[in-house]
């Protein structure tokens, strides 16, 4: 079924993907997962040689795995900054705060609203309600939520992301691979 | 899907009686009761359609109250027709205000974004977006906000061009590339406003299917890159006609402007090819035909060609054959209608006593038909097209199925799909990885060169192995148990798995019985089939256009054959050769023979619609006509004779092959009482038991079958 | 009324989201105590507790349970609705971050009375640590025997669950989407009754499927463990039991709340401290779907099924969004549509066109560029969406600008006719256009 | 015949008055020029036309010099004498005749033929054709009287000409 591509799966990430597989009565299912999967081992996003090994390793069209990882707005499909910082900006947060942030988040990066800054490190863009609503404003980086942000401690959270370690589209999507892998110890009694 | 249960509803009023399950907007239609559509077709999956809205209708089903009173519940929402099963009381409204609203509604909301560039668009005049505007539409739209854009013309591949602007992601060309064609290179990318079709990392569409995404483009988004702006629909005039491009004999349609075909679209025949077509055969025949065509008989002269009159072309022709007599010979193409063969074999047999013709320009011997026809039943095509979808298993043996039969493809594809039949596979080692069977085959096993044989024998033998009890004679089960162990275990395995469950459907290709093991290879099937109880539905697919025909005409039945032929121009022992509507140069196995033989024979004589490499080696050059020009027969690869009507005359004084060889009949002598192609086809019907059944009637359906021949014990 | 805390009683017992402190909490008693009944009891239990789905339709559980096959060699699947993407909604969230214990119990009780032995919990992408959260509890959940093969050494009962994730898309938390997006493809509806089957007789992979919401699963070992009619003496006669609300917005204490169905709306709002920054101005009371309701009609709403409908808005999913008079409705509904425009999968042509045809003409009237046409225009845009659509997005879609536009009908009007908002001082943020289409390939 | 004096007066009389008449208007025209003659001295003068006159077609072209014709072939749908050919090709941007994907390779029409009702401007979308007043139309062998793109197409406005 797995083609052998020229692929840059690890040995690890081959294995995490064949047991992905074998949660799925139909290989097809672990294309969400395996596209998670390449989003790690390809660095933080998905060019197009990461979908074609996808496709390759699930016995997929390409234009299919494409098609769904274009549909899905956490796929990268286009290389971003290192820090994604997704202001929430929909009902409750727009209403309490989250352009201020946004403001504050533009004059210290540099940047407007969707562009990534010089560096590389970061890119700023608004995000649908990330559901953490008793805390808005929220701010998604990477794996984690920043919640309660505001104008005013806006700059301690990017200097705060500066030195951190993950909130990485790369760490994010290992952070949700290790979720769908069952834990070592667990694996005894999977089926 | 359908219950063959039959159940009572209601449309607008006409109680109607249909089958449990069937589509409401097919039973509307059969009432003649209008409801417009662009995402639906009848023959692609339901799974992603029903999206575009339009089939909207009011429905209500039959409630029992629980005072067992029997209440009209209406459903609150309007539903779509085109997804709706039909079911016992249910009753549908497909006028009424509310959805009278509905359809302006979602024609406008297809219409913003829609580019109003109808009159440059090649879908004008036939586009369903633009029928159902006028039809249902508002007269104007509400829309002020700016144009989704999109460069115009994005060319997809060599034949389809896209125009991302006027789609209204119907789904209708993924689904198609998904669900009939299985190459799947069209999906939608990105999502909600910005959904838009594409293939994988913007690659070239290719496939040999593409063309017919054009056709069921409800829209002018996907366009055909030959046909782009050289006609408006109503430029154009259309004719029934047969596609001579491979020997599946498609039913199409012939567009055409002055005396040029400029495009071909499907036409329905659920025999054959339902509605598809191939792009081979899309926009293939009408670059076969066009170009530089022969208008006038040449006569060479020296170096040159000079043009002639008929009258002295045939002169010429006339006093040579005469002179050759029973040494004359005739090659014909494979394009040849079944009326030219059977005036041919008449010119030969009865004007000149000759024996001498053929058609074929392969390496299949007659020795090896016939003696499938001894092993298998005089019928190549046991099983025809259609009959594949009730084979519980398909072997295919020694084909690119989807290149050489495209539409045995599809319908074996299909078959699959609806989960009616195992397709199996024995493919040479050194064709491509993923073969177009391949994709969807239940098992593929590889073999090596010339391993065909022994194939089939470890096949037979894990079948043995497999079914103990299944009835074998200890020759056979010694013979099986011969082979070397196959090279490819599990799918071998899997296939015998398919194989013992009951007697199945072998498609074999021309190359199987055309190479140097061809007596292996029969004998490796003939086990095979008998141990699978399938000996009755071997069939032998033949390749070029009317091959078939000149098969049961008995065009090569006789020696020397084709190879004798062109050694007999070769060596003198053939004074006058007549080939007609066939290229030897490029298309025998042998080039260099057939140059040889040209380049040696004392008297040519070439008829053809070009100048073909052939034709620049005759003594005389006769211009005939291609299928566009004329009317005729072609019989397909399962035996069908199908009827092809003339679209547009001639080219200069171009003449059928059947007429030609009337008129050197004349002319030796001997006329004929052809006045017309159907007396020669009641000539034939008369006199060719296998034409016996043919009638008018019949061709001007779905086409006629030839009557097999029966076996004499 | 006051906060009833059945679910939430013990979120914040230090150690909870682990197997020990649940179960010395009581936890897995519910699994028990199924495992002790036939399954048809278990079902008739759920049925006498009246449990309707916590994912915003509020159907009955028990039929969706009792409608799977009960014999026949069938697999069937159980998915959990974890795809929480309402906006104004975080119940599931937390559920899945402090118990997820209870979720992979209520799954495994309802796995026992739907003979169903694989399940999937499809959580949304962005919960990154609520999806890591369940991963620990899973795994604890295989070692203690509570999931996989035997289960508590019953031999006729195996159940294996798994986690999937989404990547990106409020559209997956519509069943059939979700259905779609689990087998791996675009996260697009599929055909539900009277086109196609029902999920329950043939979902995922052309199996019989049972479907529900986080919330509802979570109820389940309570109603195991202390009896349907306990569970029903709860709530409203046609309501019954407690549900939790997502305060959020102009509110001092925003949050989660459980309280019992029937509830007094105003009473939920003084349970999360009271409005702040100015008088109250409108509640969206279930998520962003459902329609607004403005201060003035807020007054004795009670907060369930009937009691949201009799007010003319819903239950939805409990996304209950405060707003105070300072908020400009008109930039307000907005954002909504630019939120459904963004999310709309692209299926269908009303929901695909009429979605960002409603957010573009609602930008050019916060631009100050409206016509007095325009209202109505968006009036009509709605109902051409309304019940036509292929899935529910698209009426969800409709609903909250059609009640804002009759409710706050004056405000869209000054809008149009100063070509600024209502609100002193407020200006709306002209750059943002929401998150806008999804990056891809430009060719 | 009766009395010679009288029928000489009512033989000539007639005669001489009717050319008297006839010698009025003469004058009037040739001395006078009185306005009230119908007769104009064609073809050194030509009668003004009506405003809505249709007559001899004529491809029109945009501001910046190209060709308004898309090579729709409309107007040949619409035509009732079926007198228009169309044959459309694609503009590329080093051959480019008209705005747009598509121009009109071959536009010809069959004066003969044409019955002048219009319908052709009518159908145009990009008002290319329209009928103008050119109304001297007679020529002396029948190919002639085939139009071609060039004869029908206005031309190309002169480097910085005003409109």
């Amino acid at each position: 079924m797995v083609a052998a591509s020229a692929g840059r799966f690890s040995e690890a990430g081959q294995a995490q993907l064949a047991e992905i597989v074998s949660h799925y009565p139909d290989p097809g299912g672990a294309i969400l997962p395996a596209l998670w999967l390449a989003q790690r081992e390809y660095g933080g996003w998905l060019p197009a040689d990461a979908i074609a090994e996808v496709a390759a390793r699930l016995g997929r069209p390409a234009s299919e795995i494409q098609g769904v990882a274009t549909f899905y707005t956490m796929y990268n499909t286009q290389q971003r900054g290192r820090r994604h910082i997704e202001v929430c900006t929909c009902l409750t947060c727009g209403c309490l705060g989250a352009y201020e942030v946004i403001d504050r988040l533009e004059q210290i990066l540099g940047i407007h609203l969707g562009q990534t800054t010089a560096d590389g490190e970061f890119t700023l863009t608004e995000a649908e309600c990330l559901n953490y609503c008793e805390a808005a404003t929220v701010v998604q980086v990477g794996e984690r939520y920043f919640g309660g942000v505001n104008a005013e401690n806006a700059a301690d959270l990017v200097a705060r992301l500066r030195g951190s370690e993950g909130c990485t589209p790369e760490s994010l999507s290992n952070a949700i691979v290790e979720a769908i892998v069952p834990g070592r110890n667990a694996g005894a009694t999977h089926g | 899907m359908n219950d063959s249960k039959l159940v009572n509803v209601t449309i607008n009023g006409v109680p109607l009686q249909v089958p449990k399950g069937e589509r409401i907007i097919e039973s509307a239609r059969r009432a003649g009761i209008d409801i417009p559509y662009f995402c639906y077709h009848p023959r692609l999956s339901m799974e992603n359609g029903a999206n575009c809205r339009m089939c909207l209708v009011e429905m209500a089903m039959p409630r029992t109250g629980p005072d067992g009173t029997v209440t009209l519940a209406k459903h609150p929402k309007p539903q779509t027709a085109c997804s709706l099963p039909a079911d016992e009381g249910m009753v549908v409204e497909t006028e009424t205000e509310a959805i009278v609203k509905a359809r302006r509604g979602v024609l406008e909301f297809l219409l913003i974004n829609h580019p109003l560039d109808c009159p440059v668009c090649d879908r004008g005049g036939e586009c369903p977006l633009q029928n159902n505007t006028l039809h249902y539409g508002a007269g104007a739209s509400r829309y002020i906000e700016a144009k989704r854009h999109y460069p115009k013309a994005y060319p997809l591949s060599e034949h389809v061009v896209l125009d991302r602007e006027r789609c209204i992601q119907c789904a209708r060309c993924t689904r198609f590339t998904q669900d009939i064609s299985g190459d799947a290179q069209l999906d939608f990318l990105k999502r909600g406003a910005d959904t838009q079709i594409g293939t994988f990392n913007a690659a070239a569409f290719s496939s040999l299917f593409s063309g017919n995404t054009i056709e069921i483009c409800p829209v002018g988004a996907l366009t055909s890159r030959d046909y782009r702006f050289r006609a408006r629909p109503w430029d154009l005039a259309t004719q029934k006609s047969i596609c001579t491009e491979c020997s599946n004999g498609c039913s199409i349609k012939l567009d055409h402007r002055d005396g040029l075909v400029l495009r071909v679209n499907g036409r329905v025949n659920e025999a054959v090819n339902e509605e598809w077509t191939c792009d081979r055969g899309k926009f293939g025949l009408p670059a076969s035909i066009s170009g530089e065509r022969l208008t006038a008989p040449l006569l060479r002269d020296g170096d040159r060609f000079r043009e002639v009159t008929w009258d002295v072309a045939l002169g010429v022709v006339a006093e040579k054959l005469q002179a050759a007599g029973k040494q004359a010979a005739v090659l014909a193409g494979s394009k040849l209608a079944n009326e030219d063969l059977y005036a041919l074999q008449a010119l030969c047999r009865g004007g000149l006593g000759s024996v001498r013709y053929d058609y074929r320009m392969g390496t299949q011997s007659s020795e090896a038909r016939d003696a499938a026809a001894m092993l298998f039943g005089p019928n190549p095509a046991p099983t025809g097209i259609a009959g594949l979808e009730a084979s519980p298993w398909t072997l295919v043996v020694g084909s690119d199925l989807a290149v050489e039969h495209p539409i045995v493809f599809l319908r074996l594809r299909k078959s699959w799909r609806f989960g009616k039949s195992k397709a199996l596979e024995m493919v040479s080692s050194s064709a491509p990885a993923n073969t177009h069977v391949g994709a969807f085959a239940w098992s593929s096993v590889r073999y090596a060169d010339r391993g065909l044989p022994e194939s089939l024998r470890s096949a037979c033998s894990l079948l043995l192995a497999e079914m103990p009890g299944l009835t074998a004679t200890p020759e056979i089960r010694a013979w099986a148990a011969t082979g070397t162990p196959p090279a490819d275990d599990t799918a071998s395995r899997r296939m015998a798995t398919a194989l013992s469950t009951g007697p199945g459907t072998i498609l074999v290709g021309e190359g199987a019985l055309s190479g140097p093991d061809w007596r292996e290879v029969l004998v490796a099937l003939g086990h095979l089939a008998g141990l699978t109880g399938s000996t009755g539905s071997v069939n032998r697919l033949v390749s070029g256009c009317n091959d078939r025909g000149a098969e049961a005409l008995g065009f090569g039945d006789w020696q020397p054959g084709t190879a004798g032929i062109l050694a007999g121009a070769a060596s003198g022992a053939t004074p006058a050769l007549w080939i007609a509507g066939a290229d030897p140069v490029t298309q025998y196995h042998d080039p260099q023979v057939a140059i040889a033989a040209l380049e040696q024979a004392s008297f040519v004589v070439v008829s053809d619609i070009k100048l073909t490499a052939t034709a620049r080696m005759a003594d005389v050059v006769l211009p005939s006509c291609s299928v566009a020009e004329r009317d005729g027969t072609l019989t397909n690869v399962e035996g069908r004779v199908q009827r092809f009507w003339k679209a547009f005359e001639p080219r200069g004084s171009a003449s059928p092959d059947w007429l030609i060889a009337a008129r050197l009949l004349q002319r030796l002598g001997k006329p004929s009482v052809w006045f017309g192609w159907q007396d020669v086809l009641a000539d034939m019907r008369s006199h060719v038991a296998a034409f016996g059944g043919v009638s008018l009637d019949a061709l001007e359906k779905d086409g006629a079958m030839l009557v097999a021949p029966q076996v004499v014990d | 009324m006051a906060e009833l805390q059945v679910l939430l009683q013990h979120r914040n017992v230090p150690g909870i989201d682990g197997i020990d402190v649940y179960e010395s909490h009581g936890g897995y008693a519910g699994l028990r105590a199924a495992l002790g009944k036939e399954r048809q009891a278990v079902i008739d239990e759920v049925k006498a507790s009246g449990l309707r789905g916590r994912g915003g339709a509020g159907f009955p559980t028990w039929i969706k349970w009792n409608g799977l096959p009960k014999s026949g060699s069938a697999q069937h699947y159980l998915l959990c609705n974890a795809d929480e993407g309402e906006p104004g909604t975080f119940k599931d969230r937390e559920l899945l971050l402090k118990l997820p214990h209870m979720v992979v119990e209520g799954m495994a009780i309802a796995a026992y009375a739907t003979r169903s032995a694989n399940g999937f919990v499809y959580v949304r992408g962005e919960f990154v640590e609520s999806a890591t959260q369940l991963r620990k509890a899973i795994d604890q959940a295989y070692r203690r025997g509570y999931l996989g093969r035997n289960i508590l050494g019953r031999s006729d009962f195996c159940f294996d669950l798994h986690i999937h994730t989404g990547a990106g898309s409020y559209e997956c938390g519509e069943e059939t989407a979700l259905m779609s997006s689990l087998m791996g493809e675009r996260g697009q509806p599929r055909l539900k009754p009277p086109h196609g089957p029902l999920p329950v007789v043939s979902g995922v992979w052309g199996s019989p499927t049972l479907i529900n919401n986080v919330e509802t699963y979570a109820c389940v070992p309570h109603i195991l463990t202390h009896g349907g009619a306990w569970y029903a003496a709860m709530g409203t006669q046609r309501s019954p039991g407690t549900k939790i609300f997502s305060v959020s917005g102009h509110v001092a204490r925003p949050g989660n709340y459980e309280i019992e169905l029937g509830t007094p709306l105003t009473e939920l709002i003084e349970l999360a401290g009271g409005v702040v920054g100015g008088a109250l101005k409108a509640v969206i009371p279930g998520g962003s779907s459902v329609p607004i309701l403005p201060a003035e009609k807020c007054a004795g709403v009670t907060l369930d099924y009937e009691g949201c409908q009799a007010a003319g808005t819903m239950l939805g999913s409990g996304g209950f969004m405060v707003f105070n008079d300072k908020t400009d409705i008109v930039a307000l509904m907005r954002r909504t549509a630019q939120f459904y425009a963004h999310e709309s999968c692209g299926k269908c042509t009303p929901c695909r066109e009429g979605t960002r045809w409603i957010s573009r003409v609602l930008d050019r009237i916060t631009a100050g560029a409206g016509r007095m046409e325009d209202i109505d225009l968006l009036l009509s845009i709605c109902d051409q969406i309304d019940g036509r659509s292929y899935c529910p997005l698209g009426d969800a879609a409709s609903w909250p600008i059609r009640a804002g536009i009759r409710n706050f009908r004056h405000e869209f009007e000054h809008w149009v006719r100063h070509g600024s908002s209502p609100i002193p001082g407020f200006v709306p943020p002209v750059r943002s256009h929401g998150p806008g289409p999804v990056p891809g390939r430009q060719e | 015949m009766g009395n010679p004096v009288t029928a000489t007066r009512e033989t000539w009389g007639p005669i001489a008055q009717g050319m008297a008449l006839t010698l009025k208007h003469f004058t009037q025209m040739i001395v006078a020029r009185d306005k009230t003659s119908v007769t104009v001295q064609y073809p050194e003068e030509r009668r003004e036309q009506y405003p809505r006159t249709r007559w001899r077609h004529a491809l029109t072209r945009h501001e910046d010099g190209l060709e308004k014709c898309i090579g729709c072939s409309l107007c040949a749908g619409a035509c009732p004498a079926r007198c228009i050919y169309v044959e459309a090709a694609e503009n590329s941007d080093e051959r480019r005749f008209s705005p747009g994907e598509r121009f009109a390779a071959r536009y010809e029409i069959n004066m003969l033929r044409c019955i002048f009702c219009g319908y052709c401007q009518e159908a145009c979308p990009t008002g290319a054709i329209t009928l103008r007043k050119d109304f001297e139309l007679a020529d002396h062998h029948r190919a002639d009287f085939l139009y071609t793109k060039q004869m029908l197409l206005e031309p190309t406005p002169a480097p910085g000409a005003a409109g």
